[in-house]
Parts: C-alpha cells; structure tokens; sequence
C-alpha cells in the first residue's frame, strides 16, 4: 500500500449525537478534499415554527435536540423576550441560570464520560471502560446524574423541560424542594474536580487551531444562558446583528447548513468560550484548570474534552452558588405580552452558541424562524481540522487514521441531532 | 358538657397533638387549593381562605374573616392517608412492615368521617385496620357547605355522626372566633383538658346547633329521594348512559377523588438483574379500559358501561356487596370532574325516565 | 399481627403432567405450612415469583395440604406457571370464593358440562360423585372441547367413558380426521339429553357464551335457574374482596362466586359489558 | 444473554438519550444484556440478528423506509420508542402541509434534500411488537420495558389517563383549580403527571390514551373559551397523526 493514493471507508461515525459521515480523499499524498457528510433527514423546524404561537416555540425547538433542549428553550425565551423587551428579573433569570447549569453538567458529563473518554483510553465505549476502571465510570455517571437532578427538579423533566416557559416557570420550586440539590452538588463538586485531574493525565496529540471563535459574552459572568458576542478579534456585537455576522449557505453533501463570520471559517463552543472568557469563570474552576495545565486561552481541539471538564466544574459552582442565595420568584413569571416584530435570542449550548431568531406577527404567531445551531457553525471548521490531521498524520495506516479522524470530530461532540444529525466515513485515497 | 376554644385554643391543640408524637392532617393552602397535607404548625391552617365550587370547577376565595374550616372538600380525601395511592406489600424478604404511624386528622367533616367508616367496612382485614386504630379524628360541624355538597341528602352530614374524638363547630361574630366541642371519647376529653377551653353558654350551643342545621338547607345539590339502590338496578339498560357517555372522558378523576372508591391494581415487578422481585398496589379506577381485562379483552369497553359500573357501584350494588351506601355526598367527583358531570344530576334524569319493568 | 391476605405461601412443584399442547397439571407441595380446607369449584391464587398473580381453580381434591391445579397458557402469568417444572418454587393464596356444594346435590340427577379447560374445576365433581355415588342419581359429563387432542384429563375421561358410573359425551368444535363422536359444541348433547327437570343440579364451566347458551337449554328443559350451577370468571387482583376488579354488578366474584347459581347471574350476563 | 440493539431514524436522540439517562442502572444492564448495535454510545457493532430493538425516530426518507425493515428482519423483539416512532413525531406536522415548500423554508437550494412528504410511524412499515409512548419517554417505564422483557413478564405500562397519575401524586386538578386547559385526561399516562406537577395543563407528550373521548375534552376547552386555533395547535404537537386518528375517528 502507498501512502500516496489511499481511500479510507467508515461504515457509521459512533459516539456522537445524531448520524452522518465522513468523506476523506487523499491524492498524491495530499489530502484533497474532508468532508463531514450529515444524512441526518432533515426535520423542518422552521418551516413547521410558522403560525404557531410564540409561546410554543419554547416546547417545539426543544426537540430539536434531545441532549440540549434547555438551550433551545433559552434561545427562544431570549428571543421571544428581546422582541418584547420584556425583564424577568434577577430571580427568575437565576433560576434559569440554575436550569442550564444543569444541562451543561450532565451533557458536558455525559461526551466526556460516555462519548470521548473511550477514544483516549483505547476502548470502544464506556460500558467496556468500566469493565476495567468501574469506579471513574462511576463518578461520571454520578455527576451527570446531578446534573439531571437539577433539570428534573427546576425543569420537571431531564430531557425537554416542561417547567420553563417565556416570561420564566410555571412554577418554581421552594427552597425546601432545591435544598437535596445542593447537598448532591456538593458530592459531586468533588467527582467534577477529579474529572478534571484524570482527564488532565490523558495524552492530547499537538494541534493548534487558528480559527476565528465566537461566544456569548457576560461582563458579570462566565456568559451561559445570555449574553452578548464577542469574536477572538475583539470584535463584539449585540445578539441583534447576528445576521449581520454570520451568513449560513447550503452545502451539497449536508443536510445541515453551514456558517460564516464575517466571511471566514469560525469556531464557537468550549474553546471559543474559554479562550474569550475563562476570566470569568470561578475561583474553583480557575484553580483546577490551571493545576491540568490549561492556561488563559485553548486552542488544541485535541484539549477539548478538558475545558468541557473545567465548565462542569464552574457549573457545579454556579448551581451551588445559585441555590445558596435562591429567592423564589413569586409570581414565577412575568407576562410576556406578544407584539409584531422580530426577535433574537443566543445562549451557550454546551456544544456552543445557538441563535433563534423570529417574526411575530400582530396576533403572537410565528411567521418566519431562523435557528442556527452550533454544528453548523462550527461544521467548516471541523472538516478543516479533519484536513491538517490526516495531513500530518499521512504515514498511519488506515485503521488508526481512520480512528484520529472520529476522534477529531468526536472533539467538538458535534450534536447532528441539531445541526440535522450524523457519522460515517470515507475515506478515498487516490 | 359543652367547651368552647378560642382560636389561641385550637392553635394550642394543634400544638399539643404534635407534642405528643402525632402527625397532625389538616387543611392548608397549597398551589391554589385547599388540600390536606401534614401540618407542622397551626398557622398553616387555610385561614381566612374560602373556596367556590360548582361542577367541573374550584376557586379559592379570600374571605372576610378570618374562618379556618369554612371550606368545603377540596381535592384529596382522609383515604390518601389510611388508603395510601401506592403501597409495597412486599418483598424477597417478606411482607413490608410499615412503621406504625399514628395520625390526627383535624377538620374531617361528617360526609368523610363517615367515608372513613365505609372505606373500614369495605377493606376490613387489610392494613386499613392497623392505619385506622391509630387515628384520632377532630371532626368539624358544617356550616358553609359547598355548590357541589349533597350529605344531607346522604344523611352523612352536616353534623358529624359518630366515630369522632372531638367534633368542633366554628362560630365568628363580632364578639369573637370561637369552636364549639363535643367530645366523642376519652381520648378527645383528655386532649380538652390540656388546652386553654372555657364552659359554652347555653346561647352558643344554640346557635352552633342552628347553624349546622341551617346548613342542611343550603346544600347546593341534592339527590333525588326514593330508593336509589333499586332505580340503579333498574337502569342497566338506560339509553341515558349512551348519553352520558358522551360527555365522559372516562378519565377516572370521579374515581381518584371519591372517598370510598377503594379499587387497587396490584404490580409484580422484578429489577433488571431478575433478582430482586417484589409486589406492590396503586390506586385503579373501574374507568381504566384494563380494569376488567380478561383473557381476549376487556369486560368493559365502552365509556358508558365504564360510568354505568361506577355510578352503579356508588348507589347500588355497595349496598348488596357491603351493606351501605358507597356515596357519602361530599360532592368531591361532581367539582373534580373536568367535564363536571354531576351523580345528582344524572340520578335525577335516570329517576325522571320513569318507572321501569324490571 | 395481622396475617398479610396478599403474602402468598410457598409451595413447590412436585409433579407436572403435560395435559395438552397448551395446559398441564400441577401437584403443588407445601414447603411449609399449607394451605388447608380447599373446596371443588374454590381457586387459589397461584404466584409465580416476579411476573405475577392468577386465579386457578382447584382441580383435584387432595387430602393434606398438597394442590392440584390445571393451567393454560394464555398469557405471562399463565405461561411462567404452565411452564414451572417439578421442583420450582411458587406461591399460593386461598382458597377462595363459593364452591360447588355438591353435597347439597346430593339425591338429584347431576348433569356436569364443561367447556375446555372449564373442566378443571369441574373435574373434582365428577370424582367426587364418583366416590360417593350412590348418594347422586344419574351422573351425565359432557365435555367439549376445540379438537380430540385438546380434552384435559384424557385417559381419565377415556375410563370414565368405559364404566356405568357416569354417562360420559365428548364433543369437539370441528370435525378432525380420526374422530368419530359428535362435532359440534356442548349444547347439542345437551339439548339431546332428556333430564328430570326438578330433580336435576346443573354444574357448568367454561367461556361465557357457553355457559349462557347451556343455562338456556337447560332452562328449556324445565331445569329451574336456582338449580343450574356456573363458575364466572373476572379480572382478579386479590381474591380476597379488597381490589374491586371481580365485580360483577351486586357480586365481588372472588367473595360471592365463582360458583354462583344462575338465578343470580343470568341476569347479570344477558345485559352487555356489566 | 439477551442482546440489545437500539436505531435511530428521524427524532431529536432524547429517548435514547433516556437509556444513558439510567445513570443507577446502566453498567447493571450492561451485565445483563449485550449491547449489540448503540451508535450513539458505542464505535463496537456486533452483527444481528438481536433479541432486543429498541427504535427511535420516524420514517422521513426513502433509505429509512428500507432501513428499517431490515432492523425489523434482524430483530425478535421490536419496540419503539417515543413519539417520533410511535406516531411520526412533530415533524408529521409536514403531512400537513407543502413539503416543497418547507424544504424551500429551510434551505436555499432544497433539490438538495431527499425527503420524503410524510414522516410516519415504524408501524406505518413494520410490525411493532412494544410500543413506548413519550416525548421523551420514561426512564422508569423503559426499564420495566426492559426488565420485563427479560424475565418474561408483561410490563406494566398501563394504557390509562394522564388524570389516573396526577391524582396518585395528589395533586390538584389545574383544569378545575386553575382553568388551565389540560390533555390530562385524553392522554396516555406514563410521565407521572410532570405537567400538573408544575401547575401547567398537559400537553400530550405520550399521545392519546385507549378510548379517548376527544371530542369530549374539546367540547370543555371551548366551553372554558379556547380558541379553535388554540385547541386545533395543542392537539397538533408531537402525537400530531395520532390525536387527528383519534379525532377522525369520532366525526
Ligand atoms: C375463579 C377463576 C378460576 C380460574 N381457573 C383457571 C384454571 O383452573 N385454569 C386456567 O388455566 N385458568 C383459570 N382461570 C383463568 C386464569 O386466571 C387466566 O387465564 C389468567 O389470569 C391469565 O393471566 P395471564 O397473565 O397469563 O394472561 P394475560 O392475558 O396476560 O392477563 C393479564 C392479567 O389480566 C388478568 N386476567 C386475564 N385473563 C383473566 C381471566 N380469564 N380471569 C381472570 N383474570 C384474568 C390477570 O390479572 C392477568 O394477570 C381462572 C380464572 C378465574 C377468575
Ligand atoms: S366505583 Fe369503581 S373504582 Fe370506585 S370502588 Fe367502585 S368499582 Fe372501585
Ligand atoms: S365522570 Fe367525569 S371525572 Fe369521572 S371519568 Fe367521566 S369525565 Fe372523568
Ligand atoms: S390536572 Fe390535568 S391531568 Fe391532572 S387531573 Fe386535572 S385534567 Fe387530569
């Protein structure tokens, strides 16, 4: 076999939300052309969002994606509340703060624990990791299940809530109900500290990217369920202008759409938001990030997995933080009156901004919506990372670089379910 | 004898039954209805709060006094806690020993406490006894019956037939806030001895007397009279249950309210592992499709012989399987059902489709 | 304290006869204290460990503690006991519910029809009769069933058949090669048989239909309702008058029934779905 | 050992996203079964045939439509899980309307994207031993799905109303207290009551309950002064094809 012509096949990528795959063509020892090919059928959110209520859009874009839905029902109250310029206050935003802590603990847990983990340490999946490390199995699924308790007992339900609506809950919970929490938080604090510290001992292959990043940004906070944007050339605008940014354009072998800052290649999650904002982040989280050898800024996609780490350490911080000082909003939510206009909304989903925008018209019903989630913002840059591994890594035969490759796009726990779905993968080497 | 406590006095009751290791039921206010729930201190009775009622509808209603019992039934019934909605029997290990509670119930007006009593009757033999020794029941005289409420025409109420510790009248007027007591048993009067109490007037008997009476007449329903047992025997064939079940959802909520409706569906279930295997009970209702499921499919599979079975079972047939009535008249499934369908209502139009030939 | 009605009593499986493709017998033995003082036309609620509780009847009249239970798998429950080999560990409730009262029979003509596995319960009948047969005048079995190899007890009814003892017909549903007694269901015997009809005690089992149509045919004849004796069957959860399932209008089947005479319950089975 | 394998077809990955949710219970499931074919949780693939499917997703795609009729080929057990699979989904709201032109909503250029105009249950391709009701389903009733499956017991999942669940819990009626308009008592219970829990009216997650008397329970929302359109979106979510079955049915 040369090196030079070669052709690699992936049935189905695994570990990953969602279904799609992979295209690799090598020529001459070049890599010609990566493409992250998504066969997820297409579910046609934003056609079917016309004429609902703007009130529904909460529910109805939560099963977008079943591993997120906190983070599109928060794309789309910010978005509905923009149009309104409605304030929910400091307390009910706390509570929701709380509700997407929760989210990012468990989901965060859940691709380091059961998705990425296993590629780092050589097994196909978690069940088989805990044949031989049953105990930090363990650990994990202890974490993501507090972080599940959170959504259950602020959400009503871990996956797609049912308490969270616009204006805030249809009920909130007492003090009485959240103090069990913070008791299984403190617990697991401790198992998201070790998180950090194992995952820190894992060997992370050399990559630096050089992709423009993109977060929601927070003066007062490590941004999460609202924010401003800001890019890592410093330029920041508000969640209104997003369209002016960022232009998404169908590519042929995707059923996702792909995205463009201001023209260029982008990347938003984990990284992008450390990068511009791990300043922000708590005392805790700073500590630990920097004892595994993170400094201000990341940017090996490779490291991913330990910034995610790091967030669920902050999350846990954050819920704990927020339960302590908790004042039950009475009433639970304030009265979101619809009117005609058009509405924006981003949050931080784990896997990185989602942005909602709609069209209400006079009656409150919804007459064009426009979700960009993170996969497909980030899409462009996966298939560029895709193209330098295999590039530096041409002398691995087929089986291990056909493994570096699920492995890199297993770095941004590409959520297909959102973008559309996901993986299978190709290779051709000519 | 006579007593009257004040409201200091009840407060003090309350206090002392908890000191004494009870865990006191009574009515409070809780996401927008007046339930009954474990009180851990007297102030969490619904002061001040009344409640309007009509079919298929409940509001709470601010008052202006400061009345404590002045409600009627809300949504849960005594049997959540003597017919608890889910309980282990039990295990591997044997049958599941509950730790003996002992509760006092306070407020039970005369349509429950009697329900207690039908519900003794029906599950003689069950862990019912065992819950039902333990209690101490303060029953309450009524004086504000509800839109829905028909004891009287049951003959449970409004005053509280037997079976009680202490049974308290509430009075407001200008003078003060006052609760008339009979006590019902030794239990009851020693419990009076340790509170603040003072000796009733003749007068304030009265008027607590008058106003239990009045209140008979203030029953926003009625049941029809003549023998309901036999119209119900009679009516197997009514076309006037194909009507009813038009509007029936045949959700169950009649069923899940009624203080008597005692049905159960037991679970056996095994863990994953196979290894651990245990049995339990849930409330059913006679309106669950799998109720009468036999071998092939199910007895009753229409929505109106489903409410035929319950209405039925309430009036008639509880007579020849237990000896009474199953409907106490609290009127729970007439403002609980979401369609408000009304037994009064509908026994009247099976008793007005005239005699029949048996 | 307080016996728990719903803890059931362990027995184990010491014999299993395949009786048909689809139904076998079970001696059951106590494998501590037993069940004691079961009935013809009783049940008992057979456990089988985590899947689940049913009514059986009791089909043989066993001196001691030991049960003899007939059962057709027709579901989960019914499966896992059809199944239980010799030396598997089931529990046990009862015995519950009205039996058949033969012995108030006694000096009357008995007429005993049975409707596949209806002849379960009935079969301690016929033996009992047997066993005391000069207390009973004629004895008449008439057992139906789908084809020749669905009848339970066939060597049994196969030696009934051949004595004086008992008049014994057999019928099945469809005619079947190899078979040259009657086809047809049991009401055709029936309505063949000439009875005493004041002296006559019908017992009859099996599904509904069967037994309506049976009580109807016998009441033709004269056999007066209060005489003609049928086991009924509902959804039971506890057999023991606490659950609710079993009723049947004025009857808690497990308590008032199953056997129940058919002046009460023809009433209740000619109006639809109560 | 049992083996287990679960499929996705179009849906949101939230109901096998339940089975990972089992954080008590999943490394002894993994004792007890094999875990034969899980994309989402496993790069190991063992080839059919299995014991056990579990599916998820509807049928939106010519390719799915094929796709799932060999799981079926390969699977003793199929069950289904969650609305998409067992009723299309929310996106069966396309079978309403011009699929050309949600295409055309979604993306520029749709001759792109192969998709079929319906998206519709397993049932509606292959027979369905189990069906698992939810949007999302239940993680308790999952696992007595799957518990009873291998002991061989029949599960307890019972086919009553929402109302049943909500009055166990002892919770207050948000029809009758509050005025909230409630599927409660349409619905098929399974979730626990979590609607009525928050004092927010059910809104149909697990579909219609057996018998449900619809047009009974639209008769009180209008009485109670819901809009026809109201009424006719709260009906249309994610058991969009199987709450317009049931109201088909009962004109
Ligand atoms: C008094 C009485 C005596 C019986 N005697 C016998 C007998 O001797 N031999 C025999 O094979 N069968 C007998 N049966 C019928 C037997 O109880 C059912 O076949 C059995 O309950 C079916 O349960 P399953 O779980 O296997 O089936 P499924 O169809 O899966 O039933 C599920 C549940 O429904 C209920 N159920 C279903 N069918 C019946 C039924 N026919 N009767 C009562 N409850 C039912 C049970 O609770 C059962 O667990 C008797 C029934 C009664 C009431
Ligand atoms: S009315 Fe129905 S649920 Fe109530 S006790 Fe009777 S049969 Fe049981
Ligand atoms: S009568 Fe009312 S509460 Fe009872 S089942 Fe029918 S609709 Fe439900
Ligand atoms: S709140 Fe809804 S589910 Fe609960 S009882 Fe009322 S109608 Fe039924």
């Amino acid at each position: 076999m040369t090196h030079r012509n070669r052709q690699l096949q992936v049935g189905a990528l695994a570990r990953v939300e969602g279904e799609g795959a992979l295209h690799v063509v090598i020529a001459d020892g070049r890599v010609e052309d990566t493409e992250l090919r998504i066969y997820e059928p297409p579910r046609f959110f934003e056609a079917l969002l016309q004429g609902r209520a703007y009130s529904e859009a909460v529910d109805i874009t939560s099963r977008i994606c079943g591993i997120c839905p906190v983070a599109y029902q928060s794309s789309a109250w910010n978005a509905m509340e923009d149009l309104t310029g409605s304030d929910v206050g400091e307390r009910i935003a706390a509570l929701r703060r709380l509700l997407y802590c929760g989210e990012w603990i468990s989901s965060h847990t859940l691709h380091i624990y059961l998705l990425h983990a296993p590629d780092f340490l050589g097994y196909p999946d978690a069940v088989s990791l805990a044949k031989d490390h049953r105990d930090r199995v363990e650990c994990g699924l202890a974490l993501k299940k507090a972080g599940n308790a959170i959504l259950e007992q602020v959400g009503g339900r871990a996956i797609h809530p049912v308490n969270p609506k616009v204006g805030g809950f249809h009920r909130a919970p007492t003090n009485a109900e959240l103090a069990p929490l913070a008791e299984q938080l403190r617990r697991a604090a401790d198992h998201a500290l070790d998180t950090v510290r194992w995952v820190a001992g894992f060997e992370f292959p050399d990559l630096e990217l050089d992709h423009e990043l993109l977060a929601a940004y927070d003066a007062d906070r490590y941004a999460i369920e609202r924010g401003d944007l800001v890019t890592s050339t410093r330029v920041s605008f508000p969640v209104r202008d997003f369209l002016d940014h960022v232009v998404e354009r169908q590519v042929p072998h995707s059923t996702a759409l792909h995205a463009q800052l201001d023209g260029r290649r982008y990347l938003t999650g984990p990284l992008a938001r450390y990068t511009l904002n791990s300043d922000r982040l708590s005392p805790r989280a700073r500590q630990v990030a920097a004892e595994a050898g993170l400094g201000p800024t990341c940017r090996n996609p490779f490291r991913s997995i330990l910034v995610r780490a790091v967030e669920v350490v902050y999350a846990v911080d954050e819920a704990l933080r927020i339960i302590e000082s908790y004042e039950r909003p009475d009433p639970p939510a304030v009265d979101v009156a619809p009117r005609a206009g058009v509405g924006h909304g981003v949050s931080e989903a784990p896997r990185g901004l989602l942005y909602h925008r709609y069209e209400i018209d006079a009656a409150g019903l919804i007459r064009a919506a426009t979700i960009i989630p993170p996969t497909s913002q980030n899409q462009a840059a996966i298939e560029n990372d895709l193209r330098r591994v295999v590039q530096a890594n041409l002398t691995l035969d087929d089986p291990a670089l056909t493994a570096l490759c699920e492995r890199t796009i297993r770095n941004y726990d590409p959520c297909i379910s959102c973008s559309a779905h996901f993986l299978d993968l190709t290779t051709e080497r000519r | 004898m006579n007593v009257v406590l004040d409201r200091a006095g009840l407060d003090e009751l309350v206090d002392v039954l908890l000191a004494d290791g009870y865990r006191v039921v009574g009515p409070t206010v809780r996401d927008g209805a007046i339930v009954l729930a474990e009180l851990d201190s007297p102030a969490q009775l619904p002061a001040g709060w009344g409640v309007d009622v009509e079919p298929g509808r409940y509001r709470l209603r601010r008052r202006d006094d400061a009345a404590v019992f002045a409600h009627s039934a809300g949504p849960q019934s005594w049997k959540q806690f003597l017919h608890p909605a889910r309980q282990r029997l039990f295990t591997d290990d044997g049958p599941v020993e509950e730790a003996p509670v002992r509760y006092a119930f306070l407020g039970v007006r005369g349509c429950d406490l009697a329900a207690i009593a039908t519900l003794g009757t029906v599950l003689r033999g069950s862990a019912y006894d065992e819950r039902r020794a333990g209690l101490l029941v303060i029953a309450v005289g009524c004086t504000e019956p509800g839109g829905v409420c028909f004891c009287a025409s049951m003959g449970t109420g409004p005053a509280p037939g037997p079976g009680y510790d202490l049974a308290l009248t509430e009075r407001l007027d200008d003078r003060d806030h006052r609760f008339l007591v009979e006590t019902g048993s030794d239990a009851g009067a020693s419990l009076i001895e340790r509170v603040v109490h003072r000796v009733a007037t003749p007068d304030e008997v009265d008027d607590a007397d008058t106003a239990v009476r009045a209140a008979a007449g203030r029953m926003g329903r009625q049941m029809p009279s003549g023998d309901l047992r036999a119209l119900l025997r009679e009516s197997r064939e009514s076309p006037h249950w194909e009507e009813v079940a038009q509007r029936c959802l045949t959700c169950g909520n009649c069923t899940m309210v009624c203080p008597t409706c005692f049905c159960t569906t037991t679970e056996d279930v095994t863990d994953l592992t196979g290894e651990h295997a245990e049995r339990s009970q849930r409330w059913a209702s006679c309106f669950e499709l799998d109720f009468s499921y036999l071998h092939g499919g199910s007895v009753r599979t229409s929505g109106a012989s489903r409410y035929r079975q319950w209405m039925t079972h309430k009036l008639s047939t509880w007579y020849d399987q237990f000896g009474t009535s199953g409907c106490v008249g609290c009127g729970r499934c007439i403002a609980w059902c979401p369609v408000g369908i009304d037994i009064t209502a509908e026994a009247a139009a099976l008793a007005a489709e005239g005699p029949r030939d048996a | 304290m307080r016996a728990d009605p719903m803890l059931p009593t362990p027995y184990r499986v010491a014999e299993r006869v395949v009786e048909t493709h689809d139904s076998a017998t079970l001696r059951l033995e106590p494998v501590g204290t037993a069940l004691s003082g079961a009935r013809p036309g009783q049940f008992c609620m057979l456990y089988a460990r985590g899947i689940g509780e049913v009514a059986i009847s009791i089909s043989d009249a066993q001196p001691g503690g030991s049960l003899v239970h007939t059962i057709r798998d027709v579901g989960a429950v019914s499966r896992a006991l059809h199944d239980a080999g010799a030396g598997t560990t089931l529990g046990a409730r009862g015995p519950f519910g009205t039996n058949w009262g033969l012995e108030s029979a006694a000096g009357h003509d008995l007429v005993i029809v049975a409707g596949g596995v209806g002849l379960a319960p009935l079969r301690p009948v016929v033996l009992g009769a047997l066993a005391r047969r000069g207390d009973y005048g004629r004895v008449v079995l008439i057992a139906g069933a789908r084809g020749p190899d669905e009848f339970l007890y066939r060597d049994q009814l196969a030696q009934w058949a051949t004595g004086d003892d008992i008049e014994v017909e057999r019928t099945i549903d469809r005619p079947t090669s190899g078979w040259d007694g009657p086809v047809g269901f049991v009401t055709e015997p029936l309505a063949r048989l000439s009875v005493r009809p004041d002296r006559t005690i019908a017992f009859v089992c099996g599904p509904e239909p069967m037994m309506r149509y049976s009580a109807n045919v016998l009441i033709d004849k004269g056999v007066p309702a209060g005489d003609i004796r049928v086991s009924l069957e509902r959804n039971m959860q506890c057999g023991v008058a606490l659950c609710g399932h079993c009723q049947l209008g004025p009857l808690l089947v497990c308590r008032d029934g199953p056997v129940v005479d058919y002046a009460t319950a023809g009433p209740l089975l000619t109006v639809r779905e109560v | 050992m049992t083996s287990l394998a679960v499929w996705k077809f179009a849906s949101c990955d939230g109901c096998q996203l339940t089975l990972l949710d089992c954080e008590d219970e999943l490394l002894t499931l993994a004792e007890q079964v094999t875990i034969a074919h899980f994309l989402e949780a496993s790069s190991r693939v063992l080839p059919g045939p299995y014991d056990v499917s579990l599916v998820e997703g509807s049928i939106t795609t010519p390719d799915d439509a094929e796709r799932i009729r060999d799981v079926r080929a390969q699977s003793k057990t199929l069950i289904t899980i969650g609305a998409c699979a067992t009723a299309g989904g929310i996106q069966a709201l396309r079978n309403f309307g011009d699929v050309e032109q949600f295409r055309s909503v979604v993306y520029a250029s749709p001759s792109y994207i192969d998709t079929l105009a319906t998206s519709t249950p397993i049932a509606a391709h292959v027979p369905v031993d189990f069906e698992l009701r939810g949007c999302p389903i239940d993680k308790g009733q999952l696992l007595e799905v799957i518990s009873a499956l291998l002991v061989g017991r029949k599960p307890d999942v019972p086919d009553t109303s929402v109302c049943t669940e909500c009055k166990r819990r002892g919770l207050t009626c948000v029809a009758v207290a509050d005025g909230t308009p409630c599927l409660g008592p349409v619905t098929h219970a399974g979730c626990g009551a979590l609607c009525p829990s928050v004092r927010r009216g059910c809104y149909g997650c697990f579909g219609p309950m057996a018998g449900a008397n619809l047009p009974a329970l639209t008769g009180q929302l209008r009485r109670s002064g819901v809009d026809e359109d109201v009424i006719g979106r709260m009906l249309a979510t994610f058991n969009v094809t199987a709450f317009g079955a049931v109201d088909d049915a009962s004109k």
